[in-house]
């Protein structure tokens, strides 16, 4: 168990560095996938089943593969872009210094009054994490939920409204029309005199 | 609880392994010299004369994102499912809301054409 | 022994490369938004520590609800830069800097 | 046996774990093997041929011979690919597509890794298979890679919300996520009519076709449109580095004909139970009968490839979001009122 916590939480450091460092925004995105992977077998070992699955799925299975379509088909100069990297790098550096002073300060010297919580009983064998979500999920948070999903809505009118584009002189085949039609709407028999030769 | 995820662990690193063994036997025994020509990318008989990384039609990012929400809405849909016996009629509502919305949403797609692919 | 704070120390770590990333890779967008959902892990982490070690289901909850609200703004940030992108040619921070399309 | 009582007990979980997972490890890759021998001999029955039989008794080998081939040939990595994603493409397609056979219910009582959310680890797992296409193509630096990868990666992931949602209504019908489970909730005195394919009957057409959309298979593989794009994300891949990608196919074939069983068809429940009995020989459940929906499933894959021209892109594009997505939430719908309702067989 602590070597499977050691193990992941190194990986996961690595992969976070990765992100930032990288050169190649492509492997940036990459690194970004091995740190949500890790992640997600660091909450399962937190016995938080169901949204371990849920970070793989969303995050990793989808939103991941978008960031990776973008940088892929952007091809972005990666050298002009990186360019200002020296010149923040010492204030980066100085923000993270502070950040981490007061950081430390709270889970180490204050202790957040939780020095009686450090005890972990594993979970039963039976013990259903998406389930218990569920009961919790649909009942007590229904407001939350159907919020949620006013969002996702509201993200799919955005999405659509920024990207789509009717391209114009489209000429698309339409099948329906092209086996519906019937001899009279093409051919057309006139008839006429026969004129007298010049 | 977290027993049962050993094997799954172990799978995915013989399966890893698996693939790796081929590849190391691969490269071991696979035999022939290299030159320019067969190194080069493959074109239909001349020299590639552009980046192959070109720009895509935005469609490919509309497909993407789209699938970003329903994946969210597919997720949103199995605790739901799992503990459906006790959620009761309450539950059931909830989630009838739920998918309404989703539907409204479907059919904005539908009518704006960004499901259409020409 | 793994406790409360190994986790929360971990996820402090995360946040804080989030936030130098954000100083290192401050003009490309796309480094930027990941920078971002590394922060947001960063959070995530906490809140699912907490309710393990608090055996209180509402924070696995709350990170759903994270979960939700980042994959949407992941999916409308990269169009908007999509967009941006096609229009400008550039993602580059420091050349955005009009509001007009 | 004192060796082995000298290993620690965690030890001797550690390596029992291993020696189940390296079994069903091979007995899926000569599936795989074999399974291309059935489509070769197959596809030529159907055109009216004999298919391969010269290496060994009526063919058998072949398969044999095959690997022995690819892993002889030059691995060629072109000048201009990124090497190390290059490599390591097939790697990514070949581990989700056996790591998924951890949850999967082999017999009564049996499966490798018993979790609660077997099925969304399932899902998960297909979900990674699209990483190893589009690093592929874009590692390779080739516009027929690029193409064939950026089409791919649409296509699986249009199909995979189909999926899903179809997925959804397998968890309200049988009310749990674990893949025992839900073959145990198919279990009834009617057999095989008890099974989900029937209150689910569109879902699980849905199900089989996106798996076959999933897999990039005929008439589903403009992916790889041999006559347009030569072989899409893969054209770059030669030896080995093409077997894995192969293999990862076929494997994939493997698995989603084995998920289909389980899910509509009852995975390992006798299709006679309730006329024989649990006792006889064809009412007891067991690895034979999964076996057998298995096997069907595979053969209708082969047959589509025999039967079917090729979609073209839009044509996908619309089957998998203007049709199948609707059909699987009004059925989501239905099924709901059925739950409510509690309709027999199946619900009551």
């Amino acid at each position: 168990m602590e070597i499977l916590f050691y193990v992941f939480a190194t990986v996961l450091v690595g992969a976070a560095i990765g992100v930032i460092t990288a050169r190649n925004p492509v492997h940036s995105v990459l690194y970004l996938v091995l740190a949500f992977f890790n992640s997600a077998v660091l909450w399962l070992l937190l016995e938080a089943e169901f949204l371990a699955i849920v970070l793989v799925l969303v995050y990793v299975g989808a939103v991941m593969v978008l960031f990776l379509f973008v940088v892929m088909m952007l091809d972005v100069n990666v050298e002009s872009v990186k360019s200002g990297f020296t010149r923040y790098a010492p204030v980066g550096v100085l923000v993270m210094v502070i950040i981490a002073v007061e950081l430390a300060q709270v889970i180490w010297v204050r202790h957040m009054g939780l020095r009686g919580v450090g005890e972990l009983t594993p979970m039963p064998a039976d013990y259903n994490n998406t389930r218990e979500l569920g009961l919790l999920l649909y009942t007590e948070y229904f407001y939350a939920f159907e919020l949620a999903a006013v969002i996702l809505l509201v993200a799919i009118v955005a999405a659509i409204s920024l990207t789509m584009r009717r391209r114009p002189g489209l000429k698309a085949q339409d099948i329906a029309r092209q086996v519906g039609v019937r001899r009279e709407d093409r051919v057309k028999l006139v008839k006429m005199d026969a004129e007298e030769r010049q | 609880m977290l027993e049962n995820y050993l094997p799954i662990l172990i799978f995915l690193l013989v399966g890893a392994g698996l693939g790796g063994v081929l590849l190391l036997l691969g490269f071991l025994l696979g035999r022939g010299g290299k030159d320019a020509q067969k190194l080069s990318p493959y074109e239909c008989g001349f020299e590639a004369f552009e980046d192959s990384r070109m720009k895509f039609d935005v469609r490919y990012y509309l497909v993407a994102i789209l699938f970003i929400i329903f994946d969210l809405e597919i997720a949103f849909l199995f605790p739901w499912a799992v503990a459906l016996d006790g959620l009761g009629m309450f539950g059931f509502l909830t989630m009838a809301v739920f998918l309404l919305l989703l539907v409204v949403g479907f059919i904005y797609e539908w009518k704006k054409g960004a499901l259409e692919w020409d | 022994m793994i406790g409360l704070s190994h986790y929360l120390t971990l996820s402090a770590i995360l946040f804080l490369l989030g936030v130098t990333g954000i100083f290192i890779n401050r003009r490309n967008v796309i480094l930027l938004l990941m920078c971002i959902e590394l922060m947001l892990l960063a959070v995530n982490f906490n809140f699912v520590a907490f309710s393990r070690f608090l055996n209180n289901l509402d924070g696995q909850i709350f990170v759903f609800f994270i979960l939700t609200v980042a994959a949407a703004e992941a999916a409308i940030g990269l169009a908007i830069l999509v967009v941006l992108f096609r229009s400008k040619n550039s993602i580059n921070v420091d050349e955005l800097d009009s509001m007009k399309g | 046996m004192a060796i082995w009582e000298s290993i620690p007990e965690q030890f001797q979980m550690v390596l029992i774990i291993l020696a189940q997972v390296l079994a069903v490890t091979i007995v899926v890759t000569l599936c795989v093997a074999y399974l291309t021998l059935a489509e070769r001999k197959v596809i030529g029955y159907i055109q009216n041929r004999i298919g391969p039989n010269r290496v060994g008794p009526k063919g058998l080998l072949q398969p044999f011979a095959d690997v022995i081939k690819l892993l002889l040939k030059e691995v060629v990595v072109p000048s201009s690919a990124n090497r190390f994603l290059f490599v390591i493409a097939p790697l990514l397609s070949i581990t989700p597509a056996l790591a998924a056979w951890a949850v999967m219910p082999l017999f009564p009582g049996f499966t490798l890794a018993n979790i609660n959310a077997g099925l969304l680890y399932v899902l998960a797992l297909t979900s990674l298979g699209v990483y190893g296409v589009i690093l592929a193509g874009w590692a390779s630096n080739s516009k027929y890679a690029f193409l064939g990868a950026m089409r791919s990666a649409a296509q699986i992931v249009a199909y995979e919300i189909a999926m899903g949602f179809a997925l959804v209504a397998v968890v309200m019908a049988s009310g749990s996520l674990n893949l025992g489970e839900i073959v145990e909730a198919q279990a009834g005195g009617a057999g095989l009519l008890n099974w989900f394919w029937l209150p689910l009957f569109p879902l699980f057409v849905v199900y089989f076709i996106s798996g076959v959309a999933e897999t990039n298979r005929a008439p589903f593989d403009v992916a790889e449109g041999e006559s347009e794009i030569v072989a899409g994300f893969h054209v770059e891949y030669s030896g080995v580095t093409f077997a894995i990608f192969f293999l990862a196919e076929y494997a994939n074939m493997i698995l989603i004909s084995a998920l289909t069983a389980v899910f509509f068809l009852g995975g390992w429940l006798s299709p006679f139970q309730g006329l024989f009995g649990e006792d006889s020989v064809l009412g007891a459940p067991g690895l034979f009968w999964f076996a057998l929906k298995t096997a069907f499933f595979l053969f209708c894959f082969l047959w589509f490839r025999a039967t079917f021209p090729r979609y073209r892109y839009d044509q996908i594009m619309r089957l998998g979001w203007k049709i199948f997505i609707p059909v699987t939430i009004v059925w989501i719908f239905v099924l709901g009122a059925m739950i409510a309702f509690q309709v027999p067989p199946w619900f009551a």
